[in-house]
C-alpha cells in the first residue's frame, strides 16, 4: 500500500531509529570526554601538566579501596539528587528545588530522631528514612501544588524555596536545636540507633581492604534501592504510567481521564521525597546530626546529574558515579598538585552544556525523538482551569 | 525603619538587583529565559575587579564588567538560540561555569581561591568645590550615591523607553510573544534573541561591577543568589522596567530593614526570607493578571 | 516580450522527516487573477505557500516571483518584492495593538529613534478605509473577533506594500457573514490590480471567487483548471483522486433507549462569552447522530463538555440515566463513554509511549492493568496484540513508540483502543481527518458496527460527506447552538450548508428545541 | 602552594586546611597562614594548603593528608573540631591542632590533637578600651560575622572594656548571618557599618573575617573608625582604622609546628590570653596618630589588671 517514496522515507526513517539507543549512549560519553578535553587545555594553558592532573585525579578516585570507597560515598548523595531532578522531569516538572527539600528531609530526619532516644534500632531506621523522604516531599509539595492549582512556574518557587529552607533550617539549628556548649551551628547527635552502618566492616569481610574510616555507609545500598525504586514506580506502576503520560503530553492525559494536576503534585511529592533522602547520608550514615549549611549544592548537582543520565534512573546512577569520580579525585588534586578543585567545577560545567548541545544535535539530525527536558508547554496548566472540572 | 540611612542602604542594596533585572527582563522579552543571570552577576564582579585591579581605573573595571557579561551571555544565547537547547538547563549550567571559573581564576590571578585582593573604589560624582556653594550643593545630590547607583536609575527609564518607544523594543517584545509573527514579517528572530540576551549580559555584569567595586573586592560567590531575587523582581514586576525596579527596591529595603533591624530580636533569618516569601505570594496572586510573554522558554 | 507570470514554481518538493509534503509541485499564477489550490488536509497546500513566502527552504525546485528567480530567500524577501501571505494560523501578537501588529519591522520613526504611533494609526486608517476594511487601529488583537483579526493580518499585508497576496484558508474560521464582507474585499483587491492566491477546500468557495483553480493530492498538483469551466464533481475527483466519493453502506436502524440527553448545556470560552449556548440534544442507542458546522462554532465545545474535559456552566448531561455532568473525565469514561479526539496528536495518544501502553490510555486504572497500583505489564501487552491482530495495526509490534507509526495507523490505533469493551456512548470528533482513503473507510464501518451493536455515537466533522453518509439524525451547530436537526437522508448538503452559514438559524432553532425534548 | 610535597619523602610535611573566607581574607586565615609561612622559612619543611569545596571534604582533606604522611595537620576554624577529633584517633602518628577549636566542656583530648583556643574577649576588651575613650559620640559599633558563641566572646569583651573606659557608652551590635557565608560577605559588611555610622556610631569593631573588609571600607568612605580583628589590619585604610584586635593565630601555628619539630608536642586544649601574648592590639606607624599617649596607659594598665585578674572579663 506504501508507494516507493513512502518506503523510502520509511527506510531512512527506520534507520535512524535503530542507530538510536546507541547514539543516547554515545553522545553523553563523548561530551564528557570533551569536557576533560577542555579541562585538560585549560591546565595546559595555566602552565601544569594536564597529564598529571588527570592522573592525580583518577588515583585520588580509584588508587585504592579507600578512594573507591569515597568514590561512592560522594556518589550516594548525588545518586538522591539526581533521582529527584529527573523523576519530577519524568512529569515535565523541572525541580530546582532539590537543594531545600534535601535540607528540609534532614532536619526532619535530625529532629525525629532526636525525638526518640530510647527508640530500637529497627524501628528507628526505617522511621528515619520515612522522616526524610517526608520532610523533603511534603517541602516539594507546595511548588508542586502552587503549580498544580495556580500555575505558577515550579522554577521560580522551587529556587524560592531553596532560599526559605535554608534560612528556616539555619535558624531552627541555631535558635533553638543547637547542642549546648558548642559554637558549632549543629544539632546534638542523634541516637546512635538511628545511625545507619558504615560498610567497611562488610566489605572487609568480603575480603575488600576498606579502611573502618571511610564513610561509606549503607546510605549507597538505600540510593541503589532507591534508584530501583524509582524505575519500579516509573514504569511499573499506575501511578508511574500517570506521571510519564501528564509530562509527554498532558492534554492527552487528561483526556484519558488522569486528574493531571494530582499527579503533577504527587511527582513532585515524591520527586522531593528522593531530594530527602540525601539525610540517609549525610545525617544518618556520615556526621550523625544535622549541620547548618551542609550541603553546599548537592541539589544544584542533582540537576546536572539527571540531565548527564538522561533522566533514567539507570543514567542518574552512573552519571552520580562519575560525579562521584570527579569530586573525589578533585580533592587530591586541590591537595597535590598545583591546580585547584575549581577546575573539576568548569569541567562539570562545560560537560552539562556538550550534553544539551550534543542532544539538540543528535535530535535535529534525527528530524525527532524523546526530549530530553520536560516540555513545559505540555505541563502547563491554564489558569481557566481546563485541565479539571472541580 | 524610615530613617534615611535605611533608605539609602536600601537603594545601594537594589542596585545590582535592579541592574540584573532590567537584564533578565531584556533577555525573557525575547522568550529566552535567563537563570544564567547569577552567573553572569558572578562573572562581571570578578572581571571588573580583575580589570581595576591591573588598570587601577573602576571605571575600566566597569567596562570589563559589562564586556564579561556579554561574553557570558553569548554562551546562553549560543546554547539556546542557535542549538535551541533548554534555556533553564543552559542558564543552570552557566551559573555552575561563572562558579568554577572565577573561583579558578581568582586562584590563578591571587593566589587564593576564595578573594582577591582590595582594589581602589569608584570616586563619587562631584563638580570641582571651586565652582561654589552651587556646585557644592549639586555634590550633595550627585555624591550621595556610588556613581552606579545613578546609572542604574537612568537605565530603568532607558530600558522603559527602549521597550516601550523604539522599533527595537517592538520588535524585541514581539519576538517573545509570537516568534513565527515576527519572523514572518521578515524580522531575524535569532537576531532579536541574540540582542536580547547579550543586552541581558551587559546589564547583569553592569550589576556584578557594582557589587563588587562597591566592596572594593572579589569574593567568591558573592553574588550570593541575586541573580535569581532578581530574577523573581522581574517577574514581581509584571516583566516592566519601572515594576521590576519597584520590586527590586522592596526587596533591597527588605534587606537594610533587616539589617536595621538587629538586636532588636528579630530572627534576620526570617527577616532575610522576606524577599523569597513575597515572590511566592506576588506570584500566585499576580501572575493571573501579568502575562510573561507567551512564547518565553520555547525555542524557535 | 510576453508578461511574466506573478508567480512560477518549478519542480518543488519538500521532505519532512516522515512525509514528502511537496512532490515536484509545478504552480503557475496569472498577474491580477484569484488563483485557488484546494486540496485535502495535509496535501501540502501550507508547505507550497510557506515555501513561495520563504519561511521554509524547498529540497529542491526553482521559484519566480514576476519572472525573477528567488534563491534562497526569506520573509523579508519576499516583503521586497511585493508578495505578503496571511496565515492559516495567524501570525499576531495578541497584546500588541492593531497598529503596533501592522507596522512591526517596518516601524514609522519619530526623531530617528522612536516609533511613531501616530502615523502608524494614520496609515492603518487609510488602509483600511480604502478597502473597506473597518479597523480600530488602537483595539488589541486579543479583544477582537477573528474576521478582524483576519482584516488585521490583510492591512499588514496590504501595509508592506505587497501586490501578490497569499491567504491560507481564510475562511475555515469566518461566519458566512465574514465570508461575503471577505469575498468583497478580495474582489477590490483584485480590482486594484493585485493577485491573489487562496487557499481552502471548499468547492462552492473555489467556484464562487476563484479565476483558476490548482488542486493537490498527496504533495503533488493533479491539475489546474479554470473556475468557470470546472464544476464540484470534476474537483472532488482530482482531490481525491477517484471518481465518486468512497460511501459505505448504511443500513436501517431501530434506535433504543435514550443513551445520551444533553439540555440546556451552555459553556463559557476564553473571552466570556458562550461557547455553547443552550444546546440541547437525544441520542439513543443504535443512533448516529452528526454534527454538522464550520469549525469553531461550538462543536468542540460540546464533545468536551460531555467528555468532562471542559466545565459546563449551566445544563445537564445525562448517560443513561445518570446525570455525568462536570464529573471528572475517567468516570464518564468508566461509565461507558468512548471518545475518538478531534486532534489524535495532541490528545489520544501520548506519542512517546509504546503502541502497547496507548491502548490501554483511559483504560490504564482498570482492574484487569493495574492490580494495587501496579500495572499488569503482561496483560497490557497481550491486549495490545489481540488489538493490534484484530485491527491490523502496523508494524504489528506493541513495543514499538507510537511516534513511529503512520498517521493512518496512529488514527487505527486510537479507534481500536475506543471501540474496544462495548461502550455506550461513542464520541467520535473529525475520526477521518487527514487519513487515506482506506482507513477512512475502515472507520467508517468501524462505526457503523458499533452503531449495529446497540451503541449511541456522536459523530462530530468538518466533512459534510462524512456526516451525511454516516448519520441516522443531522444536527448543525452554529455559533454555540443547534440550529436545526434533520433525519439522515432527509436534506441536501446545500441544505445544511445554509444552516451551518446561519443563513437559516431562526427556525433551525426552533427546530432544534423541538427535536431535543 | 609554594611548594608541593611529594609523598614519601622525608622532609617535614605540615599540610593547613582554611576555613571559610580562606587564604586571603587578611584576617584570620592569613594570620594562620603567615604563621606557616614563618615556620616554612625557618626551617626546611614541606607545606602545602587548599580549602575544602564541600563540607564532607573537610574531614576527607584532614584523612587525605594524614595518609600522605603528613606530621602536622592543621585545621583553620571551628568548623573542623568534629573531624579532627575522629581523625586524630584513626592517625595516631600524625599530629592534629585546631584553632578555635569547639571544645566540649571537660573534653579529654587525644594525645596527638591540639586544639587551640584564644581569649578573644581578652584583646576585645583592650580595643573595647581604646574605642571607649576614643568615640566622640560616645556611640560604638560591632558588627560580627556569623552569629556564634564564638564571635559573641568578641562582643562581650569589647562591651565590657568599652564600659570601662566610659560607662555612658551605647554599643550597637549587628551580625551579618548565621552561615559560614556571613564571614565572607564584605558587601554586606559594609552596609551593616554604614548603616551604624549613619545612626552617629563612629567606631565600629568587626569580628567577620573576610566581611570586615567591607566594614573597614566603610569607614573610609565616611571618614569614621573601624577596629580590625585577627589580623592587623591597620594598613588597609590609613587613618581609618583605629586599631586591630590581633588573635596571634600566627604564632599559635608558629608554636605548634615548632613543638612537633622539636617533638615535644601535647595534645589538649591550650587556652592562649593576653598573659600568654596569644591575643592583643596592634600598634603602627598607620594609627599612630589616632591614639594618644594617655590612650595607651590606660590600656596598658587594664591589661595588667587582666592578667592580675583584677579584672573578670565577660565572656557572654
Ligand atoms: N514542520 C513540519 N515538520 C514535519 N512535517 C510537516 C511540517 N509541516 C507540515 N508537515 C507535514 O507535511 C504535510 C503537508 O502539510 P501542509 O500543512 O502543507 O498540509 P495542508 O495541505 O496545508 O493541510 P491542511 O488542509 O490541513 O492545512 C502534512 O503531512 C504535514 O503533517
Ligand atoms: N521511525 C520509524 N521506525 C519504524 N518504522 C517506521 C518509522 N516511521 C515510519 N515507520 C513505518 O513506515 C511505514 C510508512 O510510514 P508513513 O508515515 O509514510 O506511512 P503512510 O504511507 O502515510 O501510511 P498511512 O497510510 O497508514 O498513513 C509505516 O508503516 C510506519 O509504521
Ligand atoms: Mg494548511
Ligand atoms: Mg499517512
Amino acid at each position: 500500500m506504501n508507494s516507493p517514496r513512502a518506503s523510502d522515507t520509511a527506510t531512512r526513517v527506520r534507520g535512524l531509529a535503530g542507530t538510536g539507543k546507541i547514539v543516547d549512549v554515545l553522545a553523553p560519553l563523548v561530551a564528557v570526554l570533551a569536557a576533560f578535553l577542555v579541562g585538560g587545555l585549560v591546565v595546559a594553558a595555566i602552565g601544569e601538566s594536564p597529564l598529571k592532573f588527570y592522573s592525580t585525579l583518577f588515583r585520588g578516585a580509584f588508587a585504592n579501596a579507600d578512594s573507591v570507597g569515597l568514590v561512592l560515598f560522594n556518589a550516594t548523595p548525588l545518586i538522591f539528587a539526581g533521582l529527584a531532578v529527573a523523576f519530577a522531569f519524568r512529569a515535565g516538572l523541572f525541580n530546582i528545588g532539590g537543594e531545600g527539600q534535601l535540607y528540609i528531609g534532614s532536619f526532619a530526619c535530625t529532629w525525629v530522631a532526636l525525638q526518640l532516644p530510647g527508640a530500637p534500632r529497627v524501628l528507628l531506621i526505617p522511621v528515619l528514612i520515612l522522616a526524610s523522604a517526608v520532610g523533603g516531599g511534603l517541602w516539594a509539595a507546595i511548588p508542586g501544588y502552587l503549580k498544580a492549582r495556580f500555575g505558577v512556574h515550579e522554577v521560580i518557587n522551587t529556587i524560592m524555596m531553596n532560599f526559605i529552607a535554608v534560612g528556616l533550617t539555619s535558624y531552627l539549628v541555631i535558635a533553638i536545636f543547637k547542642e549546648a556548649g558548642q559554637m558549632t551551628p549543629q544539632t546534638a547527635t542523634i541516637p546512635i540507633a538511628g545511625e545507619l552502618p558504615r560498610l567497611a566492616y562488610f566489605f572487609q569481610s568480603l575480603g575488600v581492604p576498606l579502611p573502618a574510616a571511610n564513610p561509606l555507609n549503607a546510605s549507597f545500598l538505600i540510593a541503589l534501592a532507591a534508584v530501583w525504586l524509582a524505575w519500579f514506580i516509573l514504569h511499573r506502576t499506575t501511578l508511574g504510567y500517570e506521571i510519564r503520560a501528564v509530562g509527554h503530553n498532558a492534554s492527552a492525559a487528561e483526556y484519558a481521564g488522569i486528574n493531571v494536576r494530582r499527579t503533577l503534585v504527587l511527582a513532585m511529592v515524591l520527586s522531593g521525597a528522593f531530594a530527602g533522602l540525601v539525610a540517609t547520608n549525610e545525617v544518618m550514615g556520615f556526621r550523625h546530626r544535622f549541620l547548618d549549611n551542609f550541603s553546599s549544592g548537592i541539589g544544584f548537582m542533582g540537576i546536572a546529574v539527571a540531565l548527564l543520565g538522561r533522566n533514567s534512573p539507570l543514567g542518574v546512577l552512573f552519571a552520580a558515579l562519575l560525579f562521584g569520580v570527579l569530586n573525589t579525585g578533585a580533592l587530591e588534586v586541590d591537595v597535590f598538585t598545583d591546580v585547584p578543585r575549581e577546575l573539576i567545577l568548569v569541567v562539570q560545567a562545560v560537560t552539562i552544556i556538550l550534553v544539551v548541545v550534543g542532544n539538540e544535535i543528535v535530535q535535529r539530525r534525527r528530524g525527532r525523538g524523546a526530549a530530553l527536558t520536560p516540555r513545559s508547554e505540555a505541563a502547563s496548566i491554564d489558569r481557566d482551569g481546563s485541565a479539571e472540572v472541580s | 525603619m524610615f530613617e534615611l540611612v535605611v533608605l539609602d542602604s536600601a537603594l545601594r542594596m537594589a542596585t545590582p538587583l535592579i541592574l540584573a533585572s532590567l537584564g533578565g527582563l531584556f533577555s525573557e522579552r525575547s522568550g529566552v529565559v535567563n537563570i544564567a543571570l547569577e552567573g553572569i552577576l558572578l562573572t562581571g564582579a570578578f572581571a571588573s575587579i580583575l580589570a581595576t585591579y591591573y588598570t587601577g581605573d573602576p571605571w575600566v573595571g566597569v567596562a570589563a564588567g559589562i564586556f564579561a557579561g556579554i561574553l557570558v551571555s553569548l554562551i546562553h544565547a549560543a546554547v539556546t538560540v542557535i542549538f535551541k537547547a533548554d534555556q533553564i538547563v543552559s542558564g543552570v549550567a552557566i551559573n555552575l561555569l561563572a562558579a568554577g571559573a572565577t573561583q579558578f581564576l581568582t586562584w590563578i590571578t591571587w593566589g587564593s581561591s576564595s578573594n582577591s585582593p582590595p582594589v581602589g573604589g569608584m570616586a563619587r560624582w562631584s563638580l570641582p568645590e571651586a565652582w561654589g556653594p552651587v556646585a557644592r550643593s549639586i555634590n550633595v545630590v550627585i555624591g550621595h550615591y556610588p556613581p552606579l547607583v545613578y546609572v542604574a536609575l537612568v537605565a530603568v527609564a532607558v530600558a522603559h523607553v527602549v521597550l516601550w518607544h523604539t522599533p527595537f523594543g517592538l520588535r524585541l517584545r514581539a519576538t517573545g510573544e509570537h516568534p513565527a509573527a515576527v519572523d514572518a514579517l521578515g524580522v531575524s528572530v535569532r537576531k532579536m534573541r541574540f540582542a536580547g540576551v547579550l543586552l541581558s549580559g551587559a546589564l547583569a555584569g553592569l550589576g556584578g561591577a557594582f557589587l563588587a567595586l562597591n566592596t572594593h573586592q572579589f569574593v567568591k560567590n558573592m553574588s550570593a543568589g541575586r541573580g535569581y531575587i532578581a530574577l523573581a523582581a522581574m517577574i514581581f514586576g509584571k516583566w516592566n522596567p519601572v515594576g521590576a525596579a519597584l520590586a527590586c527596591l522592596l526587596f533591597g529595603y527588605a534587606e537594610a530593614v533587616q539589617m536595621g533591624l538587629q538586636g532588636q530580636h528579630v530572627p534576620s533569618q526570617f527577616v532575610q526570607m522576606i524577599p523569597y516569601v513575597l515572590t511566592m505570594v506576588a506570584l500566585v496572586g499576580v501572575i493571573g493578571r501579568a502575562r510573561p510573554p507567551a512564547a518565553l522558554g520555547k525555542p524557535y | 516580450m510576453p508578461e511574466h507570470n506573478a508567480v512560477e514554481m518549478r519542480g518543488v518538493t519538500k521532505r519532512y522527516p516522515r512525509v514528502l509534503a511537496c512532490d515536484r509541485v509545478d504552480l503557475d499564477v496569472r498577474r491580477g487573477e484569484i488563483h485557488a489550490i484546494i486540496g485535502e488536509n495535509g496535501a501540502g497546500k501550507s508547505t507550497l505557500m510557506k515555501i513561495l513566502y520563504g519561511m521554509v527552504r524547498p529540497d529542491e525546485g526553482s521559484i519566480r516571483l514576476n519572472g525573477n528567480l528567488l534563491v534562497g530567500h526569506g520573509p523579508s524577501d519576499s516583503i521586497k518584492l511585493g508578495l505578503g501571505m496571511v496565515h492559516q494560523h495567524f501570525m499576531l501578537i495578541d497584546p500588541f495593538t492593531v497598529a503596533e501588529n501592522v507596522v512591526l519591522g517596518i516601524e514609522p520613526v519619530r526623531a530617528g529613534l522612536f516609533v511613531d504611533g501616530r502615523a502608524a494609526r494614520e496609515r492603518v486608517e487609510r488602509l483600511s478605509s480604502e478597502y473597506g476594511l473597518a479597523l480600530d487601529p488602537d483595539e488589541r488583537i486579543e479583544n477582537l473577533s477573528v474576521g478582524l483579526e483576519q482584516r488585521a493580518e490583510i492591512v499588514k499585508v496590504l501595509y508592506r506594500g505587497a501586490d501578490i497576496l497569499i491567504l491560507d484558508e481564510p475562511t475555515g474560521v469566518l461566519t458566512p457573514q465574514e465570508v461575503s464582507e471577505l469575498f468583497l474585499i478580495l474582489r477590490s483587491l483584485r480590482k486594484s490590480g493585485r493577485t491573489i492566491i487562496f487557499i481552502t477546500h471548499k468547492l462552492n468557495e473555489v467556484i464562487e471567487l476563484a479565476d483558476r483553480v490548482t488542486v493537490m493530492r498527496d504533495g503533488r498538483v493533479t491539475g489546474t483548471v479554470s473556475a468557470a469551466e470546472t464544476t464540484p464533481e470534476e474537483l472532488a475527483r482530482m482531490m481525491v483522486g477517484r471518481d465518486v466519493l468512497l460511501r459505505v453502506e448504511r443500513g436501517e436502524t431501530t434506535p433504543g433507549e435514550a443513551v445520551l440527553e444533553v439540555s440546556e448545556l451552555s459553556a463559557i470560552g476564553r473571552k466570556g462569552t458562550h461557547v455553547l449556548d443552550h444546546v440541547s440534544l437525544r441520542i439513543r442507542s443504535g443512533e448516529i447522530v452528526g454534527i454538522a458546522g464550520v469549525q469553531g462554532n461550538g462543536q468542540t465545545e460540546l464533545v468536551d463538555v460531555i467528555a468532562g474535559l471542559r466545565p459546563a456552566s449551566s445544563g445537564q448531561v445525562v448517560l443513561s440515566g445518570s446525570d455525568i455532568t462536570n464529573r471528572r473525565p475517567r468516570v464518564i469514561r468508566d461509565m461507558g463513554v468512548a471518545h475518538v479526539p478531534e486532534d489524535r496528536q495532541a490528545r489520544g495518544l501520548v506519542p512517546e509511549f509504546t503502541v502497547a501502553e496507548n491502548l490501554v490510555l483511559g483504560h490504564h486504572h482498570r482492574a484487569e492493568y493495574s492490580r494495587r497500583g501496579l500495572t499488569n505489564v503482561a496483560k497490557i501487552e497481550e491486549h495490545a496484540r489481540e488489538l493490534i491482530a484484530e485491527h491490523d495495526l502496523r508494524p504489528a509490534d506493541p513495543s514499538v513508540s507510537a511516534s513511529h507509526l503512520s498517521g493512518g495507523n496512529q488514527q487505527k490505533l486510537i479507534v481500536a483502543r475506543e471501540f474496544d469493551g462495548d461502550p455506550a456512548l461513542l464520541i467520535a470528533s473529525q475520526p477521518t481527518r487527514g487519513v487515506d482513503i482506506g482507513a477512512i473507510e475502515f472507520v467508517h464501518t468501524s462505526i457503523l458496527k458499533m452503531r449495529d451493536a446497540g451503541a449511541a455515537v456522536l459523530l462530530v466533522s468538518a466533512e459534510l460527506s462524512e456526516i451525511m453518509t454516516l448519520s441516522d439524525r443531522i444536527a448543525v451547530m452554529y455559533g454555540g447552538r443547534i440550529v436545526a436537526e434533520f433525519e439522515g437522508g432527509t436534506v441536501t448538503e446545500e441544505d445544511l450548508g445554509r444552516y451551518m452559514t446561519g443563513a437559516a438559524s431562526d427556525s433551525g432553532g426552533q427546530d432544534a428545541a423541538g427535536g431535543a425534548a | 602552594r609554594e611548594s608541593t610535597p611529594s609523598q614519601g619523602t622525608d622532609t617535614f610535611k605540615v599540610g593547613m586546611v582554611f576555613d571559610v573566607g580562606g587564604k586571603g581574607d587578611k584576617s584570620f586565615n592569613d594570620s594562620a597562614y603567615r604563621g606557616l609561612l614563618r615556620i616554612a622559612d625557618d626551617f626546611e619543611i614541606e607545606h602545602t594548603e587548599f580549602e575544602p569545596g564541600q563540607d564532607a571534604d573537610r574531614e576527607t582533606g584532614l584523612r587525605k593528608l594524614a595518609q600522605a604522611g603528613f606530621d602536622v595537620i592543621i585545621g583553620v576554624g571551628f568548623l573542623f573540631s568534629d573531624s579532627m577529633r575522629s581523625v586524630a584517633v584513626d592517625y595516631p602518628d600524625a599530629r592534629f591542632a585546631c584553632v578555635d577549636f569547639d571544645a566540649r566542656p571537660d573534653e579529654q583530648l587525644p594525645d596527638n590533637l591540639a586544639g587551640l583556643i584564644f581569649r578573644e574577649e581578652e584583646g576585645s576588651f583592650l580595643v573595647g578600651v581604646i574605642a571607649g575613650l576614643k568615640s566622640e559620640t560616645g556611640r560604638l559599633g560591632f558588627i560580627g560575622g556569623m552569629d556564634v558563641p564564638l564571635i559573641h566572646r568578641f562582643e562581650a569583651g569589647y562591651i565590657a572594656g568599652a564600659r570601662y573606659a566610659d560607662p555612658a557608652v551605647s554599643v550597637t551590635v549587628g551580625y551579618a548571618g548565621s552561615t559560614p557565608q556571613a564571614f565572607a560577605d564584605p558587601a554586606k559588611g559594609k552596609e551593616l557599618a554604614l548603616l551604624q555610622y549613619g545612626r552617629g556610631v563612629d567606631v565600629i569593631y568587626h569580628a567577620s573575617g573576610n566581611t570586615g573588609i567591607g566594614v573597614i571600607e566603610a569607614a573610609r568612605e565616611t571618614r569614621n573608625l573601624a577596629i580590625g580583628v585577627d589580623s592587623n589590619q591597620n594598613y588597609m585604610a590609613p587613618g581609618y582604622v583605629l586599631t586591630s584586635m590581633v588573635k596571634r593565630v600566627d604564632n599559635a601555628v608558629y608554636a605548634v609546628v615548632l613543638a612537633a619539630l622539636e617533638n615535644r608536642f601535647e595534645g589538649g586544649v591550650q587556652e592562649l590570653g593576653l598573659a600568654e601574648d596569644g591575643v592583643g592590639y596592634a600598634m603602627d606607624d598607620y594609627n599612630a596618630g589616632l591614639i594618644t599617649e594617655a590612650m595607651i596607659e590606660m590600656v596598658e594598665a587594664a591589661r595588667v589588671k587582666i592578667i592580675a585578674g583584677e579584672i573578670e572579663v565577660p565572656r557572654e
